[in-house]
């Protein structure tokens, strides 16, 4: 058991599937020599050497579409955008290439690959550095999407990730690379479309993801004395969803939340609702709360951006509201 | 003000006209096995696409379809020179690129109609003709993309060592998207081994390549932009592009990095099957139809010395095959309506949610 | 009153707002010479001259670009990106730059443009040229989304978008270009984010958008044979969205169905579920059934197409289906 | 393997060293007052961004900044060759260029700090700065879109023939990503009044540009592939800049299409206050030190007999002015919370539903 920092986390997921497999191999802007501009991959140029770890041109374009074609053909690239941002310089590779191509080619083409990034705000960069944007990988069949929470999660989903045959966009929270958490020994391998239950709960199921996780959990510990009694489930992917622990969750509570950082139109939450109308309608106690950033985008300076995205506060006092009797 | 086509009407811009010596690549040294490989490549390129184009009439084939009419050169002399094992990645204009791998006539038409027995089992249509077993790992609609994943395919060779070169053919249009660029940068800071082909046939759908594109020549004129050498060949001239080819295809190989080469030629018909053509001036169509590829070919294979019988006796194999093909693809059943909802997924399903 | 096709619909709209408006220019790739590939703006080239309908090189960033910095400057373009799916490849300009910029630098810069495209399925060209990609758009705040469904909406939301001081997408449908409609004589200019009932009903609301409107028409009517009174709404903007038309019905029906032809996960009917969630809760009698492409790619061939795009009779059965008693 | 980075350890690469002669533009035709009005904005630029970071340092600037630090010699020359209402465009690399058209650094300073007097009212921060009102038409944070917007600008003053140039600024790095050849590509086709400055500082973040460029020069290279003349010009002496910038903003004031500029220069410090600057090879920084561009300017001003002391009050003057922008900003309201939600539409507001 080690304390790692979730930037470590990613690195040490990496090494451990560069480890195990020749085929695994790292791209990006800085990723290299730098160890990313995240140091998310410190270390691994100088254990994998330059043939398995390289530094690109900015060419986001170049470096999903080396990833795809290489994918294609026998290797397992892990490629980093370094910001999820700059998805949109990028994204007919995702949504129009990886996404669709073993569909249109049916099932001639396998695409194992990894695309990782830096997602999400709370570090005052702004409106073009801070997006929350795993629902709009969410919206596109053929993508699987990954966010984890803590620094276990992130080398076991990392490895299951890399593993996987499909495309997955693996996002990391940009607010949790500082954090810290305990990590067992030995190679983790995770599963993807597996939700976990944080905090078990009998009042309120509290849906959340990334970030909003830990806030989540805060707010729980809060409404706890406040004699609110929460369960807290974090989602870890959403592609594939494990639906079926949120409704088992909602069966028992009722009333169910989402604690989302992304704006507040066609978030997983929206989604998360829907399914919940479907199969679980009738379990339903009250309206479903989608707690949001608002749909806006992000400002820079930090009192406004803590206006914003959901707060411990925030997050505690709509869920006690929408319970109240 | 200055715009380009403010100084003279839609449709009216200078010709481009072909080469007028089809002789000149007479005593290339190509062996006459491999020029008859070719020639029966490009009848079986254009008869395959004369026929996907009456099917079309018969509204047998649905949506749209591009056909390379007058360009099967580029694709004939680069198939004849590319390894069993080099990959091609081609365009939604990629029925010549897929026949030249060797992929069955059957399973492109029955994918142009719809059916089971099509090469994408019907999922894929046209536009998107792929056939790993033959590594025709592609064909794409979305113009650009493609450049940057051959890309991909010719570094996992390079890490492989495999030997393994990819081939990427693009239009003339092509050259003005960013996609191309970051391909081109990228593919020479690797010397990753992919040789890019630009088909410049003169037009993107109906505005001519002149009208949009700084340089004259969109492709060889950016190629020292990336360091590489502009490198241009008479497209219509299977011989020509072969001996290109086969150059292109050792310098990648040998891991002296990509190479990009510029194909002057010409479709002869429309953009896709919407396209009248209207934008074509005078004159220019006419031009090229004397010097089409096969005409081209033909004469120089009678010049050395081929009977017209023994030429004739491969057009009409050709035309067999086609109108065999062509049964087997009418026959073909519909799909099963399942298949529409398998292989999203690597585990073969759709799936999103437990 | 002449009748127009929704093709010549679109460009009378623009020759319109051209005839009034100067600024208003139009850019796209074969959109002068050939008069648009889908014929969208046939004609205008010889009316308004090259300065003012010009031929781009085939460079959708440098397009939606252009667009932007001339109508941060003075102009109001319209650019048009061929089919929606293109936008993949200039995604940036839309969601980073046309987006946020008016928020980012507090209300200095006013960016009056519309991007005009062909959207949507059902002409058999598979899966990159097919997609409904508005709820993607719907995603992003600071992009209004509108898609008519009509002749006579496509030239007064035509209007409304190019008067609109922000950034608007249009999204024509590709399968309703040949569809014909009376249009009014004269100057039309409509309204962004007004939902338009097509036809009352007690027994359920069916909001719909784009071709899904006429199909849920029709099964409106064979419903109406088995004693079945659906409302059907054509949304017509999805931003600004006309919730209130929508949650009065709901509150009139109690039963809500979305038809949606976007593949299924993250569709705006997702966002409307979760708005009548919020604010219509207590007035359902039932889950809100959303009626959508599966979450697959779209396949090219004819008879698999079919299967995926709501048809009338799947609108019909899914309808008939959750009404059972 | 072949790979351009396999060939030496990262942090190895060549050296790019600065020219050494600083008096090369001493007799250059620029009028004292031009000169002395460029040193004064080099000091600006100078003085500001070391407060920027100091503050920095205080952890009262928030999130990150970029600074020019010794960069500012083409921020200088360009502002001054400007017209009052050309347009700039600039990346989150900004500060040097915002400043250079006039705008007061209270507003640019109480953004960095997030306060209400802040240029965008705290909703922007230190890479959006923007100031309609001098024609600063943004500072852009995702690399490449902002050349086809500065197209957008020059496409609106070619329409209304106003006689304005789009300038846009952008770094060596961005000189590989596919916006950057489409609006080159785009602006020649259109003979658009623009001039593109390509700051060649060496790097992109930590990346030596040599390593991932597949031309020596990152711009000038490149300007063929548009019909444009390759200009390198010396980007650490405010003199050479200037003469540059006259001739291409006339250039494109006069029809004649845009240009391309690739100016050479260094930053002192990282890429963003991240970034410790390891990847520097031994000499490097110490080499550009020594050819400082306010160094080298000074210097030309003393040989060109102005006192020393009249220089010293010009660095007195701004530092005083810096001082007093330190003050307001750091006086500065936070904004008012209501802010966050204004400013989204055009009506002010942030509704998107009924
Ligand atoms: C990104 C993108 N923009 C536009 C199109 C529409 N489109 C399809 S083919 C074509 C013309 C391509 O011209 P060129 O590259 O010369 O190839 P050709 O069709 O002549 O073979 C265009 C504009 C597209 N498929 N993708
Ligand atoms: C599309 C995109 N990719 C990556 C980045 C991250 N990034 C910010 S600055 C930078 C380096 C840019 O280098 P250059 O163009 O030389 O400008 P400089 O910072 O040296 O002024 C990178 C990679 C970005 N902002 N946008
Ligand atoms: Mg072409
Ligand atoms: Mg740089």
């Amino acid at each position: 058991m080690a304390i790692l920092t979730y930037r470590e986390a990613v690195a040490r997921g990496i090494a451990q599937e560069m480890e195990r497999d020749d085929s695994v191999v790292l791209i990006g802007e800085d990723v290299a020599g730098a160890g990313g501009v995240f140091k998310t991959s410190a270390g691994l140029l100088e254990r994998f050497g330059p043939e398995r770890v390289i530094d690109t041109p900015i060419a986001e374009q170049a470096i999903l579409g080396a990833a795809m074609g290489a994918a294609m053909t026998g290797l397992r690239p892990i490629a980093e955008i370094m910001f999820s941002d700059f998805f949109a310089v990028c994204w007919d590779l995702v949504v129009n290439e990886m996404a669709k191509t073993r569909y249109m080619t049916n099932g001639q083409v396998t695409i194992p690959l990894v695309v990782k990034s830096g997602n999400g705000g709370s570090l005052r960069f702004g409106a073009q550095h801070s997006q929350s944007i795993e629902n709009w990988a969410m919206a596109v069949p053929g993508i699987k999407v990954v966010a984890p929470s803590t620094p276990e999660d992130v080398v076991g989903l990392m490895a299951a990730a890399v593993r996987s045959d499909d495309p997955v966009l693996f996002f990391e929270h940009k607010g949790l690379y500082s954090s810290k958490g305990e990590v067992p020994d030995g190679p983790i391998v995770d599963e993807l479309g597996t939700a976990r239950v944080r905090r078990p709960g009998k009042d309120a199921t509290v849906v959340a993801l990334g970030l909003m996780v830990s806030r989540a959990l805060a707010a729980a510990e809060q409404l706890a004395e406040r004699g609110i009694d929460c369960e807290v489930i974090d989602l870890r992917s959403l592609v594939p969803l494990d639906a079926a622990t949120v409704l088992e969750s909602l069966g028992r509570t009722g009333r169910l939340f989402t604690v989302e950082e992304n704006p507040r139109m066609l978030g997983w939450g929206s989604e998360l609702v829907a399914i919940a109308g479907d199969d679980g309608f009738w379990d339903l106690d009250g309206p479903i709360v989608r707690i949001t950033t608002p749909h806006i985008p992000l400002a820079s300076a930090d009192s406004l951006e803590d206006l914003m995205i959901p707060s411990v506060d925030r997050i505690r006092d709509e869920i006690e509201q929408a319970l109240k009797p | 003000m200055n715009l380009p086509l403010s100084n003279h009407a839609y449709g009216e811009h200078a010709l481009v006209l072909p080469p007028d010596d089809p002789t000149s690549h007479d005593d290339a040294d190509i062996s006459m096995e491999t020029r008859l490989r070719m020639y029966r490549m490009l009848q079986e390129m254009r008869q395959f696409e004369k026929r996907a184009y009456d099917l079309f009439m018969q509204q047998l084939v649905k949506g749209t379809t591009h056909l390379s009419l007058g360009m099967e050169a580029v694709a004939a002399g680069f198939g004849a020179a590319m390894d069993t094992d080099d990959y091609t990645f081609a365009t939604y204009r990629g029925h010549a690129h897929t026949l030249a791998r060797g992929v069955p006539m059957e399973g492109v038409l029955a994918e142009l109609l719809g059916r089971a027995n099509g090469l994408l089992g019907g999922k894929g249509g046209s536009m998107h003709l792929t056939s790993v077993e033959h590594k025709v790992m592609g064909s794409y609609a979305i113009i650009g993309a493609h450049l940057t994943i051959a890309n991909g395919a010719a570094w996992s060779a390079q890490y492989r060592r495999s030997g393994q070169v990819a081939v990427c053919f693009f239009g003339d249009g092509t050259t003005n998207i960013g996609a191309f660029h970051e391909a081109l940068n990228y593919a020479a800071v690797f010397k990753l081994p992919v040789v890019f082909v630009c088909e410049n046939n003169q037009y993107m759908e109906y505005t001519a390549i002149g009208d949009i594109t700084a340089v004259r020549r969109p492709a060889a004129d950016r190629a020292p932009a990336y360091g590489l050498e502009p490198i241009v060949v008479d497209g219509n001239d299977a011989d020509a592009v072969h001996l290109v080819a086969a150059e292109a295809l050792a310098h990648a190989r040998s891991g002296k990095g990509p190479v990009m080469v510029e194909a002057l030629t010409y479709r002869h018909g429309g953009h896709s099957r919407a396209d009248p053509g209207k934008y074509k001036p005078p004159g220019e169509l006419e031009a090229w139809l004397a010097y089409d590829p096969i005409k081209v070919y033909r004469g120089r294979l009678e010049r050395l010395g081929v009977a017209a019988a023994d030429i004739d006796a491969i057009n009409a194999e050709v035309a067999a095959a086609v109108d065999e093909a062509t049964e087997a693809a009418k026959n073909g059943p519909l799909p099963d309506p399942r298949a529409a909802f398998t292989d999203v997924w690597a585990d073969g399903g759709h799936q999103w949610r437990s």
